[in-house]
């Protein structure tokens, strides 16, 4: 990766940007297909007005940048969100306004070059899509959502990130129909092991319910849980098996990850369906959001905008848990937890969500020595691995050095011993920055922390 | 013409309508008088002038209603449905201009119930109300055959009118044969008025007959601006076919017109060199005999630019008279002369454009222009990159016209609000002179009165307590050098002459009513009064002067001084002490009118 | 009567008054439009409405926690926009000629208060200009129209102040001229520029909600419009 | 019949305006106004009667004429404009759309228009139709002071006219102005000087103007129902024409066909 403050030197290079670029259709003039693509979105999206509505409106006061972790580390003006947002505002202005056109050509001259679009794709890449901006922006502009808005373009334009679309491609036309290409009989397995080990260390007999028609909820994890987060699946399971609620994993449907949030929202759109689809295969009453960000997100947010009638109500897990704990279901012994333990919170489920609260009273009510970050909650810094970054494992030098050195010396400061976050992509950056900062901390989720302190 | 070109004109078309519509809202809200240049002594103009244009397009309809039906020539039908849709526009155009042109437009049901067959106004109300309605039911098949009416009920009423389409026909060329050759004879009552040179006993018949030539040559342009407009062919050959009968009709109004004035003995006065006798001439010979010699040619007829050449003399030239006759030629009285105001020449504007963007739409929307003649012009249709977006037409169109909109309300609403800052700008304030007593020019007249500025500053502080608020009552934003408030919202006879100058006691010393001539030798008017020091010689100017020295050593001692002398005079001639008291005089000051303004 | 009240009496501030009121209730006028449009083809048309006015009013006042950031920025700028808004719209001077020209006005602050707005005003604008010049990241975002606004902005307020002082060295009426060529200026350029914040601030917190709610199928008619109906493969 | 007239002497009038000034307070005519559309001839919506200078020097009335046969009343077409019994021309301002036509045809341009009002009405002397129901003589008449005015029956004052002409013949010029203008005007003066002036645009025919237009109006009937025969009579025969034309057509075209 080149963390290169000069966009020309990284474009001779065989890929002008620092993730690897999966080719969507075929090439050709790039500026014409972005344009084209562009049109195409104004065309038949709701995008438009708000373009314009930030276009007249943005005051590019650079109040943001002081919010901005990428731009406070690297310095470097492109990433201002402003900047970055006025990059695609720009270009509607001088190319969809008929006052932006005729001043255009009087003034400026088309600019819409193909450095642009190389200067576009790496800006819209390097946010984080954290949104911690738009709290600070005195207009109130959403730069998260051009951010959503620039690389659904892009990829539209055929520009974007080989390890999203390829997920992506095995998630809705591959085999297996998940993001991590787990095959079905691996994951049975994978669940056998899991109810074993539940035996074996907790000694309660937890089934993991497949295929169970009119549960109460269908479960969905990210599925890299199912591989890598093996104890916080375990304390998902432990927390329902205590409530005694019924619910199911679909043996035809199983992830929680939605990457079309990052970058095209027909993508996001046809993950939703499928979702939704193996819900009503089953039919499930409830959708059952397992410990991660964007998929807590999408779920609460898009399954009534692209369900229609169809559309179910959403929990998360975290809530459950919590109800849970209130409702006295789940005994959890607070002297298991000994050490300092302090919250991370996601930005997708505390800014951008609704979880803000549950998961703080969870720990708080078996954890002796809780600690908050600062900031935290509606103001976290972002784990620096934000808007599928994280999945892209080039990104790895621009996310350590860059985008998560705020929240690296921020859990350095809190002097924590434990990071819990219900967030997959969170715990893989976080573990990541632990390792590369060298912290003395350890980073888990937070049913990993229920599992360990809950008594039966 | 390119897309581009076409929105432009649109849009332009739509920037007059809403200008007009901006000008009409002022036209009843200010009256006629203030909103037109009209006048006493011109009391109809651009908009009569106006509505004869416009019906005198119309007759186009009338005229290929009885071709097609009459005279059984079916093979004009194409263009039928646009003739009646012409002759619709130009009506509803008449009957729309009409309403502005009315001082009382809300009574303009009154013809119906209140009958003066007397009247050529009246015969004309009728003739355009009952054609009008004709019209509608020859042109309401085109709209009733648009899928949105397939509903059976409308299907019914379009049966009936297909039935009752001769009548129909028969009625509406009776009907406008009155109508058009009434509008000619609404002008044989005013020989005083109308230019000898257009006036003519024989008027409806001349009118009658243009009316029929500019009818149909205003269908061969509306043919090729159709074509260049909606990139279609269009029916060339019976355009010029049109072209090949106008002379009829054209050359019979000629020459009636010609003959008319020969034998009244008018005719000679075409040559007499005045712009009026060039614009005659032009009529006839450029706009008149030129395209029916060139109409002659069958070469010229058939080519696209001789027949478009001279149908637009053509119509050219009978818009020219009857603009003239109505307007440009209008003999006045004295004094007064008439030229449109704004608003006036807005709307006058206005109505045309919005017809023809009524004409688009119908043409866009119906089957007006019949089925498609191949053009090998058509090229594909391009749209504009900003029109990609999900808007609704409805809300693009808001967008395109409301900006327009804002400009055009803008530019014309101070344009025409009559407002008094442009009167105070073409003479400005003469600033004052001095210090302790000023001079100030406070009406504009050159007639000074000296101010005593200190004394002012110091009652005023006295009054009302501080200086700052002493200085605000007269300098509205407390500084010198700002004369905005004047002195006459204290002294409220500051403006009236009479208070200084008192015309009764003139009047009565010089020997009442023979003696205006004394100083009033023209006119019997301010203005043209013999100047005061004429009489009295200390308002002379002094040695070293110039001019004549208005100054007078103030507002009240200037006038004062007068009054007491005599007085005093008086008082000890008569034996009168109480003559030179105040009081006597100064009951006036105890008016309440005088002692609350005074400070 | 001067020139520069000519000027502010004149046809000419008919004109840009009425582009002014007009030009700025046409983009709050086409701004609901879109969004009521944009509503309408939302798959999920549930708004919070409540959570976005309590943030488009804690987005206005300068208490947020993250605005502490820039915290001396932040309170510049709101004393800016408070002192701007109470001196252009309160002071007696202009509400006489807004009464000339409109016929009505309303009470007036008074004049002491106001000068010390207007001296408020012009530091409040000095500062936001300085930041800009002097803070790289801004620097880097402003455009020349920028600074110009706050240019205009600072002329105003300067020749509105200096004219009526006791110590004014320039002449008074050339001054006012500046001072009323220089507000026109910003009336003008209010709809065409970000200016139009003043009105369309209200509805950026909402429309920006509203754009979250995506339309159903919005995605396929996009792969429709680009590749046909036969689409493309992800 | 009756017709209600005034004789004007023009040798009599010293232009004192004391009629102008009755004639205000008895209309109620109000103070006087300048509007940019009045002419300078002295007439307003609200001034009926102004007393106006020959060019060679005489001071002469003019106001309404009170044509017998009046143009202002045939151009009207609502009856806005109507003569009354004793002949007097009246308006009716309930009547009025406004149209202008009267004051465009009155030959010596009399009828003046409100312009500075949104409801505007014309204003023209109505000869103070109500004082003479009243028994009173028109305020004018009253008022003169130098007896220049004489109201009574039209027929009575030409009578006294001609009798003062033929006595004073050096005084007055051999004319009754207003026996034969524009038909005879109700409005009769004697004068030492021209009043051809008066008229619009100089001097006034004696033709009735409502003849100019009656001439084609009388016409009305003989052209509608012609075009509507002619139409109907054209419509049939061409059709027919053309019906025998395609049947014969189709008679000579059947039998090669067949």
């Amino acid at each position: 990766m080149a963390v290169s403050s000069d966009p020309k030197n990284s474009s001779k290079s065989e890929s002008p940007y620092f993730y690897h670029v999966e080719p969507i259709g075929e090439t050709g003039d790039r500026a014409e297909k972005f344009l084209k693509a562009f049109a195409a979105i104004l065309q038949n999206s709701n995008y438009r007005f708000i373009v314009e509505l930030f276009s007249i409106t943005s005051a590019k006061c650079g109040r943001c940048s002081a919010s901005c972790q990428v731009y406070q580390a690297s310095g470097e003006p492109r990433d201002i969100p402003c900047h970055r947002t006025h990059l695609l505002l720009d270009v509607y202005r001088q190319y969809f306004t008929p006052g932006g056109q005729f001043l255009t050509r009087i003034l400026e001259g088309e600019s819409l070059s193909e450095d642009k679009i190389d200067d576009m794709a790496e800006c819209f890449y390097r946010c984080l899509a954290c949104r911690r901006c738009t709290l600070e922006c005195p207009m109130g502009l959403d730069h998260g959502l051009i951010t959503h808005l620039g690389r659904y373009i892009l990829s539209e334009a055929g520009i974007a990130p080989k390890g999203l679309v390829v997920s992506v491609r095995e998630q809705l036309e591959g085999a297996s129909g998940n993001t991590s290409a787990i095959p079905l009989p691996a994951l049975l397995d994978n669940l056998e092991f899991l109810q074993d080990e539940l035996r074996d260390t907790k000694g309660i007999e937890v089934k993991f319910p497949v295929d169970q028609q009119d549960a109460e909820y269908i479960f969905y994890p990210a599925v890299s849980d199912y591989l890598m987060e093996a104890d916080t699946l375990m304390g998902n399971a432990a927390v329902l098996h205590a409530t005694g609620t019924t619910w199911t994993i679909g043996s035809q449907y199983f992830d929680g990850i939605n990457y079309g949030l990052f970058y095209n929202d027909w993508v996001l759109e046809r993950i939703i369906e499928k979702l939704v689809g193996e819900a009503h295969r089953l039919n499930a009453r409830k959708v059952l959001v397992g410990e991660c960000g964007h998929a807590a997100r999408t779920a609460r947010q898009f399954i009534p905008a692209f369900a229609g009638d169809k559309s179910l109500p959403v929990v998360s897990v975290l809530d459950l848990t919590n109800k849970a704990i209130k409702e006295g279901k789940l005994k959890l012994n607070p002297n298991t937890i000994t050490e300092r333990v302090t919250y991370h919170d996601p930005c997708n489920i505390a800014r951008s969500g609704w979880l803000l609260d549950p998961p703080r009273q969870i720990l708080k009510s078996f954890v002796k020595d809780f600690v908050e970050l600062t900031p935290h909650g509606k103001a976290n810094y972002c784990c620096g691995g934000g808007s599928g970054l994280v999945s892209l494992d080039e990104t790895y030098e621009f996310r350590m050095k860059i985008s998560g050195k705020s929240k690296a010396e921020q859990l350095r400061a809190c002097g924590a011993q434990i990071v819990a976050t219900p967030c997959a992509n969170c715990k893989k950056q976080l573990r990541e920055l632990v390792d590369f900062y060298k912290l003395p901390m350890q980073v888990v989720g937070v049913h990993d922390l229920v599992l360990r302190a809950m008594e039966f | 013409m390119n897309n581009m070109l076409r929105t432009w004109i649109k849009d332009g078309l739509w920037a007059i309508v809403f200008a007009a519509v901006v000008a009409a809202v002022i036209r009843f809200v200010v009256g006629l008088g203030a909103g037109s240049g009209l006048n006493d002594a011109t009391p109809w103009g651009m908009w009569i002038a106006f509505k004869l244009g416009f019906v005198a397009l119309a007759g186009g309809g009338f005229t290929l209603a009885a071709v097609v039906y009459i005279f059984h020539l079916e093979r004009f039908r194409p263009i039928l449905r646009r003739a009646i849709l012409m002759a619709l526009l130009g009506y509803g155009s008449f009957i729309v201009s009409l309403i502005f042109d009315l001082g009382l437009p809300w009574h303009i049901y009154m013809p119906i119930i209140s009958w003066q067959h007397h009247s050529v106004m009246f015969e004309i109300a009728w003739c355009v109300m009952l054609y009008f309605s004709v019209l509608v039911l020859e042109f309401s098949p085109v709209i009733l055959e648009h899928p949105l009416f397939k509903h059976k009920f409308f299907q019914v009423i379009l049966h009936g009118l297909h039935k009752a389409i001769l009548p129909l026909v028969i009625l509406g060329i009776v009907l406008s044969t009155l109508h058009q050759s009434s509008l000619g004879a609404l002008f044989l009552i005013m020989p005083h008025r109308v230019h000898p040179l257009w006036y003519s006993p024989w008027l409806p018949y001349l009118f009658f007959t243009s009316a029929i030539a500019a009818g149909m040559m205003a269908l061969v342009v509306e043919g090729f601006l159709v074509e260049r407009w909606f990139k279609r062919g269009m029916h060339f050959d019976l355009l010029e076919r049109l072209g090949a009968w106008v002379p009829l009709p054209l050359g019979l109004y000629l020459l009636l017109r010609l003959s008319d004035l020969f034998l009244r003995g008018v005719l000679p006065g075409a040559l007499d060199g005045s712009w009026q006798s060039i614009l005659f001439l032009t009529e006839i010979l450029v706009c008149g005999i030129l395209p029916i010699g060139l109409l002659a040619i069958k070469k010229v007829r058939e080519s696209r630019e001789g027949l478009l050449t001279s149908a637009i003399l053509i119509i050219a030239g009978i818009l020219s008279q009857r603009m003239s006759l109505s307007m440009f030629a209008m003999r006045q009285s004295t004094g007064l002369d008439y030229s449109p105001s704004l608003a006036e020449t807005l709307i006058a504007f206005g109505i045309p454009a919005a017809a023809l963007l009524i004409y688009l739409f119908f043409a866009e929307n119906l089957a007006l222009l019949g089925d498609e003649i191949p053009n090998p012009q058509a090229t594909a249709k391009l749209r504009p990159l900003w029109m990609f977006s999900q808007d609704t037409p409805g809300r693009i169109i808001f967008a395109r016209r409301s900006g327009l909109a804002t400009f055009a309300i803008a530019l014309i609403l101070p344009a025409m609000l009559n407002l008094p800052i442009s009167d105070t700008s073409a003479n400005a304030v003469q600033p004052a002179i001095g210090w302790e007593t000023l001079r100030i020019d406070g009406n504009q007249t050159g007639y000074i009165v000296d101010f005593p500025h200190v004394e002012h500053q110091e009652r005023l502080t006295e009054q009302l307590g501080s200086k700052e608020s002493a200085c605000a009552t007269c300098h509205h934003l407390n500084y010198p050098d700002d004369e905005a408030t004047s002195c006459s919202q204290c002294h409220t006879d500051y403006y009236q002459p009479i208070s200084i100058f008192n015309h009764t006691v003139h009047q009565k010393s010089l020997g009442g009513n023979v003696s205006c001539v004394e100083c009033h030798e023209t006119e019997h008017v301010r203005q043209s009064a013999a100047i005061c020091q004429d009489c009295h010689e200390t308002m002379t100017a002094q040695e070293g002067e110039s001019v004549f020295n208005p100054f007078a050593s103030s507002y009240k001692d200037a006038l004062h001084r007068r009054c007491l002398n005599c007085h005093e005079q008086k008082a000890v001639e008569l034996d009168k002490p109480e003559l030179a008291l105040c009081s006597t005089c100064h009951t006036y000051y105890e008016s309440d009118q005088l002692q609350t303004n005074l400070p | 009567m001067p020139t520069w009240l000519l000027l502010a009496k004149g046809p000419a501030f008919y004109f840009i008054l009425v582009v002014f009121v007009v030009g700025l209730l046409r983009l709050v006028v086409l701004t609901v439009w879109d969004i009521a449009a944009a509503i309408r083809r939302a798959g999920d048309q549930r708004l919070p409405y409540g959570q976005v006015v309590r943030q488009t009013l804690s987005w206005i006042f300068p208490f947020h926690k993250l605005h502490r950031l820039r915290g001396f920025y932040s309170y510049a700028s709101y004393g800016f926009h408070i002192a701007f808004l109470l001196t252009a719209l309160f002071l007696r001077n202009h509400l006489d000629i807004l009464r000339d020209d409109i016929g009505f006005s309303w009470w007036a602050i008074s004049k002491p208060i106001l000068d010390v707005l207007t001296l408020a005003s012009i530091v409040g604008a000095a500062i936001l200009l300085f930041t800009r010049l002097y803070r790289a990241d801004s620097r880097h975002l402003s455009r020349l129209s920028d600074y110009l606004l706050l240019i205009l902005l600072l002329n105003i307020f300067v020749s509105g102040y200096v004219a009526g002082r006791a110590w004014n060295p320039i002449p008074y009426d050339g001054l006012m001229l500046f001072h009323t060529l220089n507000g026109m200026g910003l009336l003008l350029v209010s709809p065409f520029s970000k200016v139009a914040h003043c009105v369309l601030y209200p509805l950026i917190r909402l429309g920006s909600e509203v754009s979250w709610h995506l339309s159903p199928r919005g995605g396929r008619d996009v792969i429709e419009t680009l590749h046909g109906l036969e689409g493309r493969k992800i | 019949m009756k017709q209600a007239a005034i004789l004007v002497d023009v040798t009599r009038c010293t232009g004192c305006n004391k009629c102008v000034d009755a004639c205000v307070n008895a209309n109620q005519l109000g103070d006087p106004k300048h509007i940019p559309q009045q002419e300078s001839d002295g007439l307003s919506v609200h001034r009926w009667l102004a007393i106006t200078e020959s060019p060679e020097g005489s001071f002469v009335r003019k106001s309404c004429r009170h044509c017998l046969s009046a143009a202002c009343v045939s151009a009207c077409p609502v009856e806005a404009m109507y003569r009354s019994p004793e002949g007097i021309v009246l308006y009716d301002q309930d009547k009025c759309m406004g149209c202008r036509y009267c004051m465009m045809a009155c030959p010596f341009g009399i009828p003046r228009y409100e312009w500075d009002s949104a409801m505007p009405v014309v204003g023209k002397c109505f000869l103070c139709n109500e004082r003479l129901s009243e028994g009173k003589l028109p305020a004018c008449v009253e008022t003169c002071p130098e007896q220049v005015l004489t109201f009574g029956e039209r027929s009575d004052l030409l009578a006294i006219a001609h009798e003062r002409i033929a006595k004073f013949p050096q005084k007055y010029l051999p004319t009754v102005f207003g026996e034969f203008e524009a038909g005879g005007t109700a409005l009769l003066y004697i004068s030492d000087v021209s009043l051809d002036f008066l008229g619009f645009n100089g001097a006034t025919g004696d033709e009735p103007y409502p003849e100019l237009t009656w001439n084609w109006l009388e016409k009305f009937p003989v052209v509608s129902l012609g075009t509507a025969t002619l139409a109907t009579g054209l419509f049939w025969i061409i059709g027919r024409r053309m019906q025998a034309k395609l049947a014969q057509q189709q008679t000579n075209q059947t039998p090669e066909e067949k």
